[in-house]
């Protein structure tokens, strides 16, 4: 089996990493209950022989001795690494794999990208390289990041360049953070956009993700629980940040509950890779099947039921209904629409006890609320895991490589524009070393090709879906 | 004479485990309506077939493949699990990394770098074999490794066996997509198994799926139950025969008996398969056939395109004879009759000598270029198969396949005019011109059968 | 579509063809199936494998594995010794007794007695000492079948018995000299069975003697037959012969060409394949790339000595061509009244010794092979050789009847376009793979 | 030596009737040498009985069962094409009459003339011995390379589409393909049986026992419950076209007995010694018989002039094919003289200023030598039956243990290398052919326009 290795960045990166791990670990507690260290568990994390010195010989049989998740830390301040240092998981992660400096990115992309990369580029490699040796197969890296900050957005970018040198063979998947319009950075439509250029041309596939749907989902949530329809009985095993994460401080803070939903996100996309299914769908299937040119590769993920992200014991909604909720809006981790604009594909990934024919059912019966593009009528992906969120019979991810990301591209270039017409804040971008107006132009023009991308497609919506004309054999 | 079984991919071993757990449990059934010496021989000649002997277990004649290790896990435990039979432990090939759904990554990634391990195990099953009669492929079209990886081996073995003969099971996707490329992979698997594979024994998913639904009354249909129909469909193919009609001798060569019959022209080497009955168990001991109704039903099903018993089209007629070929050609396209080339039916069970097959020799069911003496076919068995008293199967090689495939190859071709996913392919060596090649062969295909 | 004619011929050839095959397979299949028998005996088939005793495999000597008889080597192995065996007793008259009902059976474990004292009647039954006391060993019923011990390339037959009779077998392993087999036979198992292989009691597994001599004679008298055929042909009698052939055709009023159509015949076959080898050895040669001076001579050499050899052929071809004009000129269409297509061709060649071959040695000759893979070789080659012959021979046929019918065709259209296909697929392609024509799109 | 088969080498019959006796006694069937007698007087009723004896002489073996049922008349006709094939000089043959109703002597001139020109008994005895041994697995390669002797039913009211002819073709390539599997299983069964038997054999040359040997001492209790085997015998004997294939496996099939196996045997065998030893008397005493013949050949009007009437088998199929040749031969001369005129000038020019020392000299001649050598090998390897081949009388097939020296008979590697350069040869003539129709299509679809042919890939 294949592994895999999570690299976080900045502040967000790491909160959502923090989250990520703590799940994981609960996870393959709840499905692994010998205690056997196997290969499902071997792809996030290491078995380590903590008795010997040195970096722990791994263990790749036996019983699990000690964890390590195969994970690099990273962020410009220490604050956050420090408290995931302290905090219950400790244990989980060295020294060895972390990277900290204590003067942080100000907020500034170029910082983090020019500045602290050439700093600390050596230094990262070391580590990456070191983490790729202790995988017999690494097939990808997970890279948590926000776009709207400085270290985030701009090493977290900077090391994309850096991956697709060095491990030109794996893939890279990136979870980025959208700031949404209320975002207390002032510079974030300059980080955002800077970095989304580097997502377009180093990423394999990005899953945007919307602090503002985020926001939206836990709203839902509370409102379901504290409607005193349902008891809102914790369920003491769920997957979601209940009583043992590592902050204690959940309903104070909706970032934790917010960041456990991308967690979540994550350990769906790879539970059919991880674990037994009679429709395996692994990794590199994402890409393959998602991405139709190599420019397009930003998929619109929603994990449905809503209730797996809560701590809740809600009754199971009908199955199909999971089904649906999956293409509605308000499912979505960003803030668009899928159902009113272009599919260029569309997986689901089913896990827990749902067999091909539910899975077919509903394809059949959304079919027609649904418009794919003309040369992918039938563009489906789907997988099926036995192994269900823990604590809850099934659940569903939808993967849309849809032209709806379109409208969150349009704002985000729309308040770059508001800021950069006036030119405001641009002196502390363009003072750092390397940094020029150009980087500026190129980053709005390559988001423009993107936008003009999405626009072609869009525009073949309203055309009728006719064949092509095709070879004609003479007898 | 012995097949040797090469499974391929997660759907090939899931199909291929539950073939010999079909083809093992029905040989040793009990249930055979037939005397203790004819159970020994169909018994002996079913294990020749597929089975050898290890410490005196039955060892599957197989070898499993796959890019991934967790399906391979999986099947042999069951297998292990089943008390009954085994598979190899040494007929195994795994990797870490499956091939993505990518037909290029599974043909020129995988199979080059593994070529010689898989090529190894296939000949050290071969030399567990008296005698080799040849291959039997198990892999789906639309994924990656079964069908770039099945592709390449299959080529392999065409070129390191020239004399041993291959057939591909092919599991044909979900007309409604199961993975997205799969119009590129499956025309791309197609064309290159036409120029190395003997035939192609087809199965759909979706006939599959609709069997459960409807005739074995399964409410939440799994892969396992789409398998279990399926396996019990080649069962009913590739289960001992009589070679020589009244006498216990089995037939040795049944893949070469089988090809010799339905697929020696070039361009023709699609092959289905229809059963007759097939129903869940509750339902089985409230019913009663004869051999008449069955082979009525399964004329009809042949003569209409029908997949299963249910919801034949009856109004469906062969063509009045004396028409001229083209005017012929255009009525039955009107009618959607179904002309065959060539059909096989295998009878398995009582009073099998008494069945009429009449209504198969009629030369309005053929093309007007092979007669019926040629192009039909009939093996028998006094041995009941599986829980059946009376069954019976059709193979054939008709106009069956030309749509799904017409279908496919437009749907290929629409992605292919937009260029869309060719990056994919072109990164691992399968350039346009490749694309290209695959679609002039199949579009061939499709005018050939349509011109029948 | 064909004229009757021309399909007629075609499908003609081609279902003698395959009717040829047919016949062939339905020969090997009987004589497999005799083959089959013999190994299998006449046990139906489903017995299980038979399972070493523990311990008894003591490995002293690295075996070579190609060597280490299967499992299923093991059980043919014994199904066949049982039946010899069988025959032994039968043929030394000990089945007399009326025990014909019971015959051999082979279950996992277990092994059918088999009816009479046979052992005291083995030659070495008595000179061996020691055999004796494990005789009165009241072992009785199962026992475990004795394996190799060790491992050597020739698997001899081994009975072992027991006092009881029942038959053991295994596969010696060890090829025993005569006078280590005792300390073998003493030193064998616990169950101290008596062993001897085939060839040690072989007198007892021969022919029938009248059947030993007459075969014996046979021999002697194709070896005799071999021997004077040179030596003792007098000068006086070849002289008589080629006498009388020289008469013969001197009072013939055809004057006598060069050659017979045989020959010609024959010429006519070997100049085709010489002018293919010819032809790839020439094209090898052009495409190769000398990278010294000294490589490019040898290919300059070469060149030249290829077009001589061509120079020879044609030289050769114009002979064949004089004499077969000269022969021509009185001929009558009698070949139309044959009994068939079928006597004509090929069989006429094999038909006769008539060619210029002379063969040396009659009669049955032996032919030495030494492993299987070796005899397979050989027969599948000999079989490819016939196949290309045939396939070469419907070749010519089709490229008599389908080239000429191509090109002349007048109206280009769809059905001329499916002949032109199909013949591509059956000339070009041996008729397995086809081409496509497709309409040029006007757009391009 | 065995006492009776040296008695003949010495004193032999020394009259004609004695030595006609022993030649007829020598031929499967042969007539009395009373039929001999009253051939040399053209005695009308001799005729039916030298017809039947010549066709037998010269119908192909396997189509021989078959070819017994043909009419006289077409035995008659077969008899003369295949002598004129042959060569035979007197056309006077020709012109006899196919009911055999006169020409006895003409057909003892016949068949004379066949016995003078080729070992013919030799030739017969070999063809049609007793095969107590095992065979290779495969049949002639004439048998396969020619259609059977019936008429195949063709329904010439069906117009054939070439489709069907592609089917044929492809059935055949399966059922060559099926051959070949059950031969490798037949090789894997016999070499089995060998090893088991290994030390049975009385005879140390063989060692072990064939399948016919092993199957006479498999079952004697069995042999009292069929009884027509002898029968069954008698007629595969009484066929003397199948008695050279024989597989005995065969006929134990066919006759469905096991058990008399051993006394059929003993007596084919005491035919065939009956008939070895008549031959090796026909030897001592065959120079009266061939003086006596000079006297029926003078004995014979001189012949009138030639009347055409004969057609020799090449007519126009044998035309085309010399024509064929031909064509290429003169392509392939052209080609290669443009070829060595330019490379010849450009080497002179080249070793102009090579010099010529005495090492190139010595370098020059190593190369001619080579290149010689080679060429030498490559004519080898067509002209025909160079090396050890099979299709010579029967083979017994022998496993002895790898690399024992000094046994006795023909090594299957070496039969299997000239095996190999035959294949070589054929693949390159079948190559030739198909490249020879390649030329001819394209030239033919280069003629149409508005048209892609796409060959199949690897073209």
């Amino acid at each position: 089996m294949t592994q895999s290795v999570v690299v976080q960045v900045g502040q967000c990166g790491n909160q959502i990493g923090c989250c990520f791990w703590d799940l994981a670990l609960r996870e393959h507690a709840a499905v692994n209950q010998k205690g056997i260290y196997d290969e499902a568990i071997g792809s996030f994390f290491r078995n380590v022989d903590t008795r010997v010195v040195g970096d722990g010989s791994s263990i790749s049989k036996g019983k699990i001795c000690s964890l390590k998740a195969r994970a690099v830390l990273i962020d410009m301040e220490e604050g956050v690494v420090n408290e995931i240092l302290q905090g219950p998981l400790r244990d989980v992660f060295d020294s060895k794999q972390l990277i900290t400096d204590i003067s942080g990115s100000g907020n500034n992309w170029a910082v983090g990208h020019k500045v602290f990369g050439s700093l600390y580029r050596e230094q990262i490699l070391e580590k990456l390289r070191k983490s790729a040796e202790h995988c017999d197969c690494l097939q990808c890296f997970f890279i948590l990041h926000s776009m709207g900050g400085g270290t985030g957005s701009g090493l977290g970018t900077f090391l994309l360049k850096v991956l697709e040198d060095e491990f030109p063979e794996v893939y890279r998947f990136v979870t980025s953070v959208y700031p949404s319009s209320e975002d207390d950075v002032i510079t974030s439509p300059y980080n955002s956009l800077l970095a989304v250029k580097e997502l377009n041309e180093h990423a394999d596939c990005v899953l945007p993700i919307d602090n503002q749907s985020l926001f939206d989902i836990i709203s839902k949530i509370d409102l379901v629980v504290n409607s005193g329809k349902l008891g809102p009985i914790v369920k003491p095993n769920s997957l979601v940040t209940s009583g043992g994460t590592a902050f204690k401080k959940q309903h104070k803070k909706p970032f934790d509950a917010m960041n456990n939903i991308v967690a979540n996100l994550l350990l769906h996309l790879t539970s059919s890779a991880r674990f037994e299914g009679s429709l395996n769908m692994d990794l590199n299937e994402i890409s393959m099947n998602l991405v139709p040119f190599p420019q397009l590769h930003y998929l619109v993920s929603s994990l449905t039921p809503l209730y797996t992200l809560a701590d809740v014991n809600i009754p199971p909604r009908r199955l199909d209904l999971m089904f649906s909720d999956a293409f509605s809006k308000d499912h979505q981790l960003i803030q668009a629409d899928p159902k009113h604009s272009l599919y260029l594909a569309c997986a689901l990934m089913v896990r827990g006890n749902v067999q091909i024919s539910d899975l077919r059912r509903n394809i059949e019966r959304l079919k027609p609320s649904l418009q794919f593009v003309s040369w992918n009528q039938e563009g489906w992906k789907t997988s099926l895991c036995s192994v269900p969120p823990v604590g809850h019979s099934h659940s569903l991810l939808a993967l849309a490589n849809n032209t709806c990301v379109k409208p969150t591209f349009i704002e985000l270039r729309e308040r770059f524009m508001r800021l950069y017409k006036k030119k405001a804040h641009l002196h502390h971008y363009l003072q750092v070393e390397g940094m020029e107006e150009s980087c500026f132009t190129e980053a709005v023009s390559s988001l423009s090709a993107l936008i003009e991308e999405y626009d072609q497609l869009d525009a073949t919506k309203s055309l009728p879906v006719e064949d092509v004309q095709r070879l004609s054999i003479a007898v | 004479m012995s097949i040797v079984t090469v499974q391929l991919g997660q759907c090939g071993n899931q199909i291929g485990f539950e073939v010999f757990n079909a083809l093992f449990t029905d040989s040793q059934s009990s249930q055979g309506l037939c005397s203790k010496r004819e159970n020994e021989a169909y018994q002996a000649s079913c294990k020749e077939r597929f089975f050898r002997e290890e410490k005196g277990v039955p060892i599957a004649r197989a070898v499993l493949v796959d890019m991934e290790p967790k399906v391979i896990n999986h099947v042999l435990s069951k297998a292990a699990q089943s008390g009954q039979w085994k598979y190899s432990q040494h007929a195994c090939f795994c990797q870490k990394q499956g091939s993505g759904n990518n037909w290029a990554y599974g043909y020129s990634v995988h199979g080059p770098k593994h070529e010689d391990s898989i090529m190894n195990l296939i000949q050290k099953e071969v030399e567990k074999c008296d005698s080799l009669n040849g291959f039997f492929i198990i892999m789906s079209i639309a994924g990656g490794t079964g069908s770039g990886l099945g592709a390449f081996l299959t080529q392999h073995l065409h070129d390191h066996y020239s004399n041993a003969l291959k057939m591909n099971q092919i599991i044909w996707p979900y007309g409604t997509g199961e993975v997205i490329v799969q119009n590129y992979n499956s025309i791309l698997t197609l064309s290159h198994l036409y120029r190395s594979s003997d035939a192609l024994l087809i199965h759909e998913n979706d006939t599959i799926h609709k069997i459960c639904a409807k005739l074995m009354n399964i409410k939440q249909i799994s892969f396992g139950d789409i398998n279990q129909v399926l396996a019990h469909q080649l069962g009913s193919v590739f289960q001992p025969t009589y070679s020589v009609e009244g006498s216990f001798h089995y037939r040795r060569n049944p893949l070469g008996d089988l090809m010799e019959n339905l697929v020696p022209h070039p361009e023709f080497k699609m092959l289905g398969v229809r059963n007759i009955p097939q129903m869940s168990e509750n339902s089985l001991p409230y019913s009663t056939f004869t051999w008449a109704g069955l082979l009525k039903h399964l004329r009809q099903m042949l003569i209409s395109n029908a997949k299963m018993e249910e919801g034949i089209d009856w109004q469906v007629r062969p063509p009045l004879p004396g028409l001229p070929p083209l005017g012929k050609m255009s009525q039955n396209r009107e009618q959607h009759f179904n002309t065959s080339l060539a059909n096989l039916v295998i009878l398995r069970g009582k009073d099998v000598q008494n069945a009429n097959l009449e209504g198969f020799k009629d030369p309005a069911l053929y093309t007007s270029w092979l007669g019926p003496d040629e192009a039909f076919t009939v093996w028998k068995t006094q041995r009941a198969f599986s829980r059946y008293e009376k069954s019976a199967a059709l193979v054939s090689n008709s106009q069956f396949f030309v749509k799904p495939l017409d279908t496919i190859v437009g749907k290929a071709w629409n992605m292919f005019a937009s260029k869309a996913y060719v990056h994919q392919y072109t990164k691992f060596g399968i350039e346009e011109e490749g694309f290209l090649d695959s679609f002039t062969l199949l579009e061939q295909v499709v005018a050939s059968y349509r011109n029948l | 579509m064909l004229q009757s004619d021309c399909a007629l011929r075609l499908v003609a050839e081609l279902q003698g063809a395959l009717d040829a095959c047919a016949e062939r397979q339905r020969q090997l299949e009987r004589s497999l199936r005799i083959s089959r028998r013999l190994l299998q005996a006449w046990e139906p088939a489903g017995t299980t494998g038979l399972d070493p005793p523990p311990g008894s495999e003591t490995k002293e000597e690295d075996p070579s594995p190609a060597c280490t008889p299967s499992p299923q080597d093991l059980k043919d192995l014994e199904l066949l010794t049982q039946a010899l065996e069988k025959a032994v007793q039968v043929r030394k008259g000990v089945s007399k007794t009326g025990k014909k009902s019971r015959t051999p059976s082979l279950k996992s474990g277990t092994v059918a007695a088999s009816p009479g004292s046979t052992a005291s009647a083995l030659p070495q039954a008595s000179s061996q000492p020691g055999h004796c006391s494990s005789r009165t060993r009241p072992t009785k019923g199962v026992h475990q079948i004795t394996v190799p011990a060790k491992d050597h390339p020739k698997h001899r037959l081994l009975l072992v018995r027991d006092k009881s009779h029942a038959v053991r077998i295994g596969a010696q392993v060890t090829r025993l000299e005569p006078s280590h087999r005792e300390q073998m036979t003493l030193s064998d198992t616990p169950h101290a069975a008596e062993t001897f292989t085939l060839k040690e009691k072989g007198t007892l597994l021969q022919l029938p003697m009248a059947f030993r001599k007459a075969a014996y004679r046979n021999s002697c008298l194709w070896t005799q037959l071999n021997s004077t055929q040179t030596s003792d042909a007098t000068d006086a009698t070849s002289d008589a012969k080629t006498q009388f052939l020289q008469k013969m055709q001197m009072a013939s009023s055809i004057s006598s060409s060069r050659f017979s159509p045989v020959e010609v015949e024959m010429e006519v076959h070997c100049l085709q394949k010489a002018c293919a080898l010819l032809r790839l050895r020439m094209e090898e040669e052009l495409s190769a790339a000398p990278v010294d001076w000294m490589q490019e001579y040898r290919c300059l050499l070469t060149l030249e000595g290829l077009q001589a050899m061509v120079g020879q052929c044609l030289h050769k071809l114009q002979e064949l061509c004089a004499g077969f004009e000269f022969r021509a000129f009185g001929m009558l269409a009698l070949t139309e009244q044959l009994p068939g297509p079928c006597l004509m061709g090929r069989p006429l060649q094999a038909s006769l010794p008539c060619g210029s071959r002379v063969c040396t040695s009659w009669g049955p000759q032996l032919l030495l092979y030494s492993n299987t893979q070796e005899l397979q070789t050989l027969a599948t080659l000999r079989l490819r050789v016939a196949m290309l012959e045939q396939q070469i021979h419907l070749e010519k046929v089709l490229m008599a009847e389908l080239l000429p019918m191509v090109s002349t065709q007048e109206a280009r259209g769809p059905p001329w376009l499916a002949l032109c296909r199909a013949a591509h697929s059956l000339l070009c392609e041996g008729g397995e793979r086809f081409l496509t024509i497709l309409q040029e799109d006007p757009a391009d | 030596m065995d006492g009776g088969a040296a008695a003949w080498t010495g004193a032999g019959p020394r009259t004609l009737p004695e030595a006609i006796a022993t030649l007829s006694r020598s031929l499967p069937a042969g007539p009395s040498p009373e039929i001999f007698r009253r051939a040399k007087f053209d005695h009308p009723e001799a005729a039916p009985v030298l017809w039947r004896l010549l066709f037998r002489v010269l119908a192909p073996l396997r189509a021989n069962c078959a070819a017994a049922s043909l009419g006289r008349g077409a035995q008659a006709r077969w008899v003369k094409v295949v002598l004129h094939y042959c060569g035979y000089p007197r056309p006077a043959l020709a012109q006899l009459p196919e009911d055999g109703s006169q020409g006895s002597r003409e057909l003892l001139l016949a068949f004379s003339w066949l016995l003078a020109r080729v070992p013919l008994l030799e030739w017969l005895l070999s063809q049609t011995c007793v095969q107590l041994g095992d065979q290779v697995p495969t049949f002639e390669c004439e048998a396969l390379a020619s259609p059977g002797l019936a008429a195949p039913q063709v329904d010439a009211r069906r117009s054939v589409d070439l489709r069907r002819l592609q089917w044929l073709m492809g059935k055949l390539r399966f059922r060559w393909r099926s051959l070949i599997c059950s031969q490798q299983e037949q090789c894997a069964l016999l070499s089995k049986i060998h090893t088991y038997t290994h030390g049975c054999h009385s005879d140390q040359n063989l060692g072990h026992l064939s399948v016919t040997e092993t199957e006479m001492l498999r079952d004697p209790e069995d042999s009292q419950q069929v009884r027509k085997g002898p029968e069954a015998l008698r007629q595969m004997l009484g066929c003397p076209g199948s008695q050279a294939l024989w597989l005995p496996a065969d006929t134990l099939v066919q006759a469905e007995v096991p058990s008399l196996l051993a006394l059929q045997l003993l007596r084919v065998l005491e035919r065939e010694n009956a008939r070895l030893e008549a031959a090796l008397e026909w030897r001592q005493c065959e120079l009266i018989f061939w003086q006596w013949m000079d006297t029926v050949l003078g004995a014979c009007p001189p012949e009138g002039p030639a009347v055409p009437t004969f057609l020799p088998r090449i007519p126009e199929h044998g035309c085309q094919e010399l024509e064929l040749v031909a064509r290429e031969l003169q392509a392939l001369q052209e080609k290669l003289r443009e070829q060595v005129l330019s490379r010849r000038q450009a080497w002179e020019t080249q070793v102009g200023g090579l010099g010529h020392g005495p090492e190139w000299s010595a370098a020059r001649q190593a190369l001619q030598q080579t290149v010689e050598q080679e060429l030498l090998a490559l004519q080898r390897s067509w002209e025909q039956e160079r090396g050890p081949s099979l299709t010579q009388g029967p083979h017994r097939l022998v496993k002895i243990k790898a690399g024992t020296a000094g046994a006795q008979g023909l090594p299957v590697a070496e039969v299997i290398r000239a095996l190999r350069s035959q294949e070589a040869s054929l693949e390159a003539m079948l190559c030739w052919l198909q490249g020879q129709c390649r030329q001819e299509l394209a030239r033919l679809a280069g003629a149409v326009p508005g048209l892609l042919w796409i060959l199949p890939p690897g073209c």
